[in-house]
């Protein structure tokens, strides 16, 4: 009964509108529509859950307690901060170019919700069911530099600039390794669908059998979400904020919210990709699809965290020498490795 | 019907950011209409049913030429941006050239009748693809390979030259 | 047109996360590269050498603690013992022994800042979070004695100001027990050893031998050049020949040597923390000093090795209760002066990096 | 597939985003801003052998291999572009391509 | 700290006969003789330190105190060069101990003692329009400690 | 080999991932402080002799001390502790041989407004109190000992009156002088 929660509530939504006669175009735009409202509504609160988590998963690795003070276990304090960002003047400082300034925070949003739509999060649970799923995310992932660089350029500080200027060599240095690892993926799986990626890995979770690839999208994801060791962009001992330097009350909100929504985005693809997506481990089929899917995001998310609460930030250079000089070249090696084996072997 | 709203919603979309790029003062809000332009054209093609190509638009156009742009006038613009946009005189020329151009192409695609082919695009269009661009057009597609290689290496070579001589002065 | 249009400046600080503090420096860059970079000190300067001229001997002490808050006790003693040398006061050796421990033990404390913002600099915060954890132990111990945290103000002219308890001892003891293994060895594991930090640190802003020397270093900055200066060995003062204890040094003089060396001096501080504690002697704790206490007319000029370097006190007397002059060579403001040096053709990032190894205290550097 | 849409509005619609690209090429001073403009020009193009190709041979995908051919190009023209671009600002230091009026630099 | 190295003292007195030295091992430089001297301690007694620089102001002379010692070793001297309160003015020590560069602009800034040669002398701690010396003694300023 | 310090590092933060925290709740918790601790300021009015050691130790001139001579015996009339300019060095309770000013183990000295930090320990009907009870005590040994000990009565103005001479004059050098150029950051 749990396990098809979700897909029952979207069947009987249909054959509700159906049932007061609404063109099926209608009945179609109209559950798309739910549809985008469930997705925002999913990140908004798992964003919100995440800056909490983040909090107190970071006070544990610190031997500290974390927030405790607002309600049971310092749950309120999500609340508490976000009524508070969002009650804060947003200042606009005088030399910034207007528009960007203010588009830049609102735009934030779009990369994430759009990946989100595509992706499976149970059986047959993919709001839009892409045919061309991976490539979709591929491209979509591309977009977030533009925006975080419109961030750094309009603020007119220096600072923000650099920001700016490193979130584009990074990002667009870190694509390349993304995709050449997903092409292992792809040339495993033979297809550009997310569900037919999972449904791929029903005898063998991919990061089992493409291990290499696992481990060059885990590290140009990361650095893709902006992610310690990778979190140059923002740099909070160097440049400040980078990019978000000059924002306050909202717009900063977004960007901070944005930055966890990302990092949902990430663990989300990882878990298609690499840990079988919705698939049960061991057959447990009794807890529902849905839900090891939240355990697996989950889980790649703590481990996200432990590595940022670890590790010290890498170098601009040597960020760039990572990726030029060791992940593309990797990649390129199991890109080959896995054609020769699915030539020889037939995997 | 829903196809001609969707079809109207993105033509307006797309001359209408065309336009702002032509007519803003400020070069990168200039830029940012582009990316716009060609999610529009990404749109386009998704009505076109080419989605393999609508994501294509997307990731060389709005993910990695609209940043080059954006370097390329990072690097290059030193003066007030505001004004860094402004026609020339020419435009007086351009006006009646453009209005041609566009009639001529207007009026010919009118006069003619179309037939349409009735058949439906098939779907999962990357598998028909592939076959095509990699057995019969197999040496153009190496050509292009070999084009971006030697533009890339001609525009680091241009870029990097002009540095040293540069460093000189 | 030339390329110099690509450069530009950029003012780190004075608000700045990562200056410990309020100080500026004004770089000019060139990308991300450093070419050009000029240090502006002076946003915390409170005028301490002018306002201890009007305080008697005595009253300048909580002043010398506000110097390097992180190291107070140092400061205390190198002040107090250029007024002893001024005086002619001859400090019982039982206060002389107190003091090299809780010398020692704000010595640790203040490495232990050392490495924690060397590693919160480099951005790795937890490593941070450890090192005041651990720092606890040593600012209780100290607190227990002196009533402070940070300006114990427990050193007098002549001695110092409360005798150490055996609940004392038996703490200290205990935290000579509990550091080495469970500190010490978690920094090693937790920062040393981690690749990115000795990516980020190793060969950085190297300081060779000569320029160490020709630029007045001091310090674990000195020593990471390869200089075994360390003034409790090459020219002792109080009872530090009693005492059986190495000083580490750098080969390289890069920003790794220059941060590991505050570890391998907090095992060299706990060596002689629990030799003190073994051979403490009994007697007072105090010189006869009278309450005007009025210093013969001169100058003197005594050095301790603080946390940071050769703390230098410089005291002249006219004869009155007044102190005439006292300046403080402060170890911190002398390093500092190298930094512009140091960190050109690095990176931004770099830029933090160094200035966090060399270990710098605002309060000390503006005075 | 009985569709609403048919190839003349679409041939209108490239015709168009050409033509503003035209003016774009033809009317602005900016370097950058025609490189932009011929990039909406082979848009245009794209736009036009897109609705070919589902109108008359949906099943060749001539159309969409000649785009995909076209994005190629269009990808290196503006690289190359660019580098132009940025080698002739720093040789001259203006944007302007009326200032480019010398035949050797 | 004043060196005991009565050895030490007897040499640079034997070279360097208008140096007075004291009692207590304090070295009295004439400032006209004072760079010959320091780079006569550098490149032949082996003072490569400076440790320590500063000045005091006497009300009718000032005074220059320089600390110099060697690496490693023990020996430290305490060099005082007395000079004009109204035009003070004193070699600079750069060119012979770097280390000099940032104390010399302290001493300048607090004492206004004018460094001849330094390459770089301005203000360091305060603020590059503040007017006066505040360390000489005739400096006068407002308290701002509320009543 | 590469990463193995990585995994190290890794491997301590998930050991503290694992044990309870170090820290301490602290409203909840208050600190175990030791007694020697320098926190609130404690003024016990009737152990003072009003001798100013405290006045002249302090390095700060956190405290001014006001007296008044009520039969020949000095009477503290204000005891003002300028708790803003305090730098917590204890010198004031070492002076007091008596213990009457001493540190106290509260440290939650914040203040909402700026009157408040300036602690003013004496109140008036204290002082009133104190008047009353050296006059009457004056009265008393003067009607028990008039006739008696004169002798006795020349020693104590003999040790007393230098001794308040001595102790006043540096706090007056010190007002004189205007120092304090002190913006503490």
């Amino acid at each position: 009964m749990f396990e098809t929660i979700f897909v029952d509530a979207a069947n009987w939504l249909r054959n509700l509108l159906i049932s007061i006669n609404l063109s099926p175009f209608v009945v179609e735009v109209f559950l798309h529509v739910v549809k985008m409202v469930v997705i925002l509504v999913f990140v908004l609160l798992n964003v919100m859950w995440l800056v909490y988590m983040e909090r107190k998963v970071s006070a544990r690795f610190q031997c500290r307690v974390g927030p405790d003070r607002n309600g049971p276990y310092g749950l309120a304090q999500i609340f508490n901060d976000v009524a508070k960002l969002i009650s804060k003047e947003m200042i606009l400082p005088t030399h910034v170019n207007k528009k960007m300034y203010l588009l830049a925070p609102i735009l934030i949003f779009a990369p994430p919700m759009a990946i989100l739509a595509v992706t499976p999060m149970g059986e047959g649970m993919a709001a839009v069911d892409l045919n061309l799923g991976l490539y979709y995310f591929v491209a979509i992932a591309g977009i977030n530099t533009v925006v975080v660089w419109m961030a750094g350029w309009s603020s007119n500080n220096k600072y923000s600039l650099v920001g700016g200027m490193r979130a584009v060599a990074q990002m667009v240095s870190y694509e390349i390794p993304l995709l050449l690892a997903l092409v292992g993926v792809i040339v495993l799986t033979g297809t550009l669908n997310l569900n037919g990626i999972v449904d791929a890995q029903k005898s063998a979770w991919l990061i089992f059998t493409q291990p290499l690839a696992f481990f060059i999208y885990f590290i140009a994801a990361m650095a893709e979400a902006n992610r310690a060791p990778f979190d140059l962009v923002e740099g909070e001992s160097e440049i400040i904020s980078g990019p978000y330097t000059e924002y306050s009350g909202m717009g900063f909100a977004f960007f901070f919210l944005a930055e966890y929504a990302n990092l949902l985005v990430m663990a989300i693809m990882t878990t298609t990709l690499f840990l079988g997506g919705w698939l049960a481990p061991f057959g447990w089929t009794f807890i529902p699809s849905w839900l090891w899917f939240i355990i697996k995001v989950y889980f790649v998310i703590w481990v996200v965290m432990w590595m940022r609460w670890t590790f010290p930030r890498i170098r601009i250079d040597h960020l760039m020498n990572l990726a030029w000089k060791f992940l593309v070249p990797l990649a390129i090696a199991n890109i080959f490795v896995t054609g020769l084996a699915k030539y020889f072997i037939g995997i | 019907m829903g196809e001609f709203i969707a079809f109207i919603i993105l033509a307006v979309c797309l001359l209408g950011s065309a336009l702002l790029v032509v007519t803003l003062r400020d070069i990168v809000h200039a830029v940012l209409c582009l990316i716009l332009v060609f999610f529009s054209v990404a749109g386009i093609f998704i009505l076109l049913n080419a989605d393999f190509l609508a994501v294509v638009q997307i990731l060389v156009y709005a993910g990695g030429v609209s940043i080059m742009v954006v370097f390329g006038v990072m690097t290059v613009q030193r003066t007030q941006i505001q004004r860094s946009n402004s026609a020339n005189s020419r435009f007086l020329v351009a006006i009646p050239v453009v209005f041609g151009t566009f009639l001529v192409a207007a009026i010919t695609a009118a006069r003619n009748i179309w037939t349409p082919a009735n058949v439906p695009v098939p779907e999962n269009d990357i598998k028909h693809l592939a076959p095509i661009l990699l057995d019969n057009y197999v040496i153009p597609f190496e050509a292009a390979a070999i084009l971006l290689t030697v533009a890339m290496t001609g525009a680091l070579l241009l870029v990097k030259e002009v540095k040293d001589s540069g460093n000189k002065s | 047109m030339d390329l110099r249009q690509e450069v530009y400046t950029l003012n780190l600080g004075p608000q700045h996360p990562s200056t410990h503090g309020v100080f500026r420096v004004l770089l000019t860059l060139d990308g991300e590269t450093v070419v050009d970079a000029t240090s502006v000190p002076g946003y915390l300067h409170r005028g301490i050498e002018k306002i201890v001229e009007d305080r008697t001997y005595a009253q300048v002490i909580p002043y010398t603690d506000r110097l390097d808050y992180l190291a107070g006790m140092l400061m205390n003693w190198g002040y107090v013992l250029a007024v002893e040398k001024l005086a002619g006061i001859e400090v019982p050796e039982r206060a002389e022994y107190i003091r090299v421990i809780v010398g020692e033990l704000s010595r640790i404390a203040s490495h232990q800042i050392a490495v924690g913002s060397m590693a919160s600099d480099l951005g790795g915060l937890t490593g941070f979070i450890y090192n005041f954890r651990d720092r606890e132990y040593i600012l209780d111990l100290l607190e227990m004695l002196s009533g402070s945290r940070m300006t114990f103000s427990f050193m007098r002219i002549g001695g110092v100001a409360s005798d150490i308890t055996d609940e004392f001892i038996g703490k200290t003891r205990e935290f000579i027990d509990y550091f080495p293994k469970n500190g010490i060895e978690e920094y090693n594991n937790f920062i040393t050893g981690n690749e990115i930090f000795q990516a980020r640190s190793k060969n950085i802003a190297v300081v060779s031998r000569e320029k160490a020397l020709d630029m007045s270093l001091s310090g674990p900055v000195l020593r990471a050049s390869g200089v075994a200066h360390d003034l409790r060995k090459v020219r002792p003062y109080s009872v530090y020949p009693h005492f059986d204890f190495d000083v580490p040094v750098g080969e390289n003089g890069d920003s790794f040597d220059r941060y590991y060396l505050h570890i391998l001096e907090m095992e060299q501080s706990l060596r002689i923390i629990e030799q003190a504690l073994d051979n403490l002697p009994d007697g007072p704790i105090m010189a006869k000093v009278s309450r005007n206490f009025k210093p013969p007319v001169g100058e003197a000029y005594a050095e301790v090795e603080s946390s940071k370097g050769i703390l230098g006190v410089y005291v002249v007397s006219d004869g009155t209760t007044k102190p005439y002059r006292v300046h403080f060579r402060r170890p911190s403001f002398i390093n500092l002066g190298h930094f512009d040096e140091m960190i050109k053709g690095w990176k931004i990032a770099d830029v933090i990096a160094v200035l966090a190894s060399l270990d710098i205290v605002l309060g000390e550097v503006d005075c | 597939m009985a569709t609403s849409l048919n190839p003349t509005y679409f041939i209108f619609l490239s015709a168009a985003l050409f033509a503003i690209g035209v003016y774009g090429v033809i009317a602005k001073k900016n370097i950058i801003a025609v490189l932009v403009s011929i990039e909406m020009m082979l848009a245009a193009v794209n736009i036009n052998l897109v609705a070919f190709n589902k109108f008359f041979t949906p099943e060749a995908f001539i159309g969409q291999i000649f785009a995909i051919f076209v994005v190629t190009v269009a990808a290196v023209e503006i690289g190359l572009g660019l580098a132009l671009a940025i080698a002739l600002v720093r040789k001259r230091g203006t944007t302007n391509l009326d200032d480019f009026d010398w035949l050797k630099w | 700290m004043v060196n005991q190295n009565k050895d030490l003292l007897a040499k640079i007195a034997a070279r360097h006969p208008q140096v007075e030295i004291a009692e207590n091992g304090q070295i009295h430089v004439p400032v006209n003789h004072l760079v010959d001297f320091m780079r006569d301690l550098r490149d032949n007694f082996g003072f490569n330190y400076l440790t320590n620089l500063t000045a005091t102001d006497y009300k009718d002379y000032m005074t220059v105190v320089y600390n110099p010692c060697i690496a490693e070793q023990a020996e430290m001297l305490h060099i005082i060069v007395k000079i004009d309160r109204d035009n003070p003015q004193v070699p600079s020590m750069v060119p012979i101990w770097g280390g000099a560069n940032w104390q010399e602009r302290e001493v300048y800034d607090l004492l206004g003692v004018v460094f001849t040669g330094h390459p770089d002398l301005r203000r360091i701690l305060l603020d590059s329009d503040w007017e006066g010396h505040p360390l000489r003694k005739d400096y006068e300023w407002e308290t701002y400690r509320e009543k | 080999m590469y990463g193995k310090g990585l995994l190290k590092g890794l491997k301590v933060s998930l050991g503290w991932f694992l044990r309870k925290n170090v820290t301490e709740n602290y409203p909840d918790e208050m600190p175990n402080l030791p007694d020697a601790f320098h926190g609130n300021p404690i003024f016990d009015y009737d152990k003072c002799i009003a001798c100013n050691l405290c006045v002249t130790a302090c390095p700060n001139r956190v405290i001014t001390l006001e007296t008044e001579t009520v039969a020949k015996k000095k009477v503290v009339t204000a005891y003002n502790f300028n708790m803003q300019y305090c730098l917590f060095c204890g010198f004031c309770q070492e002076a007091c041989r008596p213990g009457a000013i001493r540190f106290g183990k509260d440290f939650e000295l914040t203040k909402y407004k700026r009157e408040d930090i300036k602690i003013k320990f004496v109140k008036p009907e204290q002082v009133e109190k104190k008047k009353q009870e050296v006059l009457q005590a004056a009265a008393e040994k003067e009607a028990a000992q008039k006739a008696a000990e004169a002798a006795e009565k020349s020693e104590a103005k003999a040790t007393e009156k230098p001794k308040a001479k001595a102790v006043k004059k540096p706090a007056e050098a010190g007002a004189a002088t205007p120092n304090n150029n002190m913006e503490e950051s």
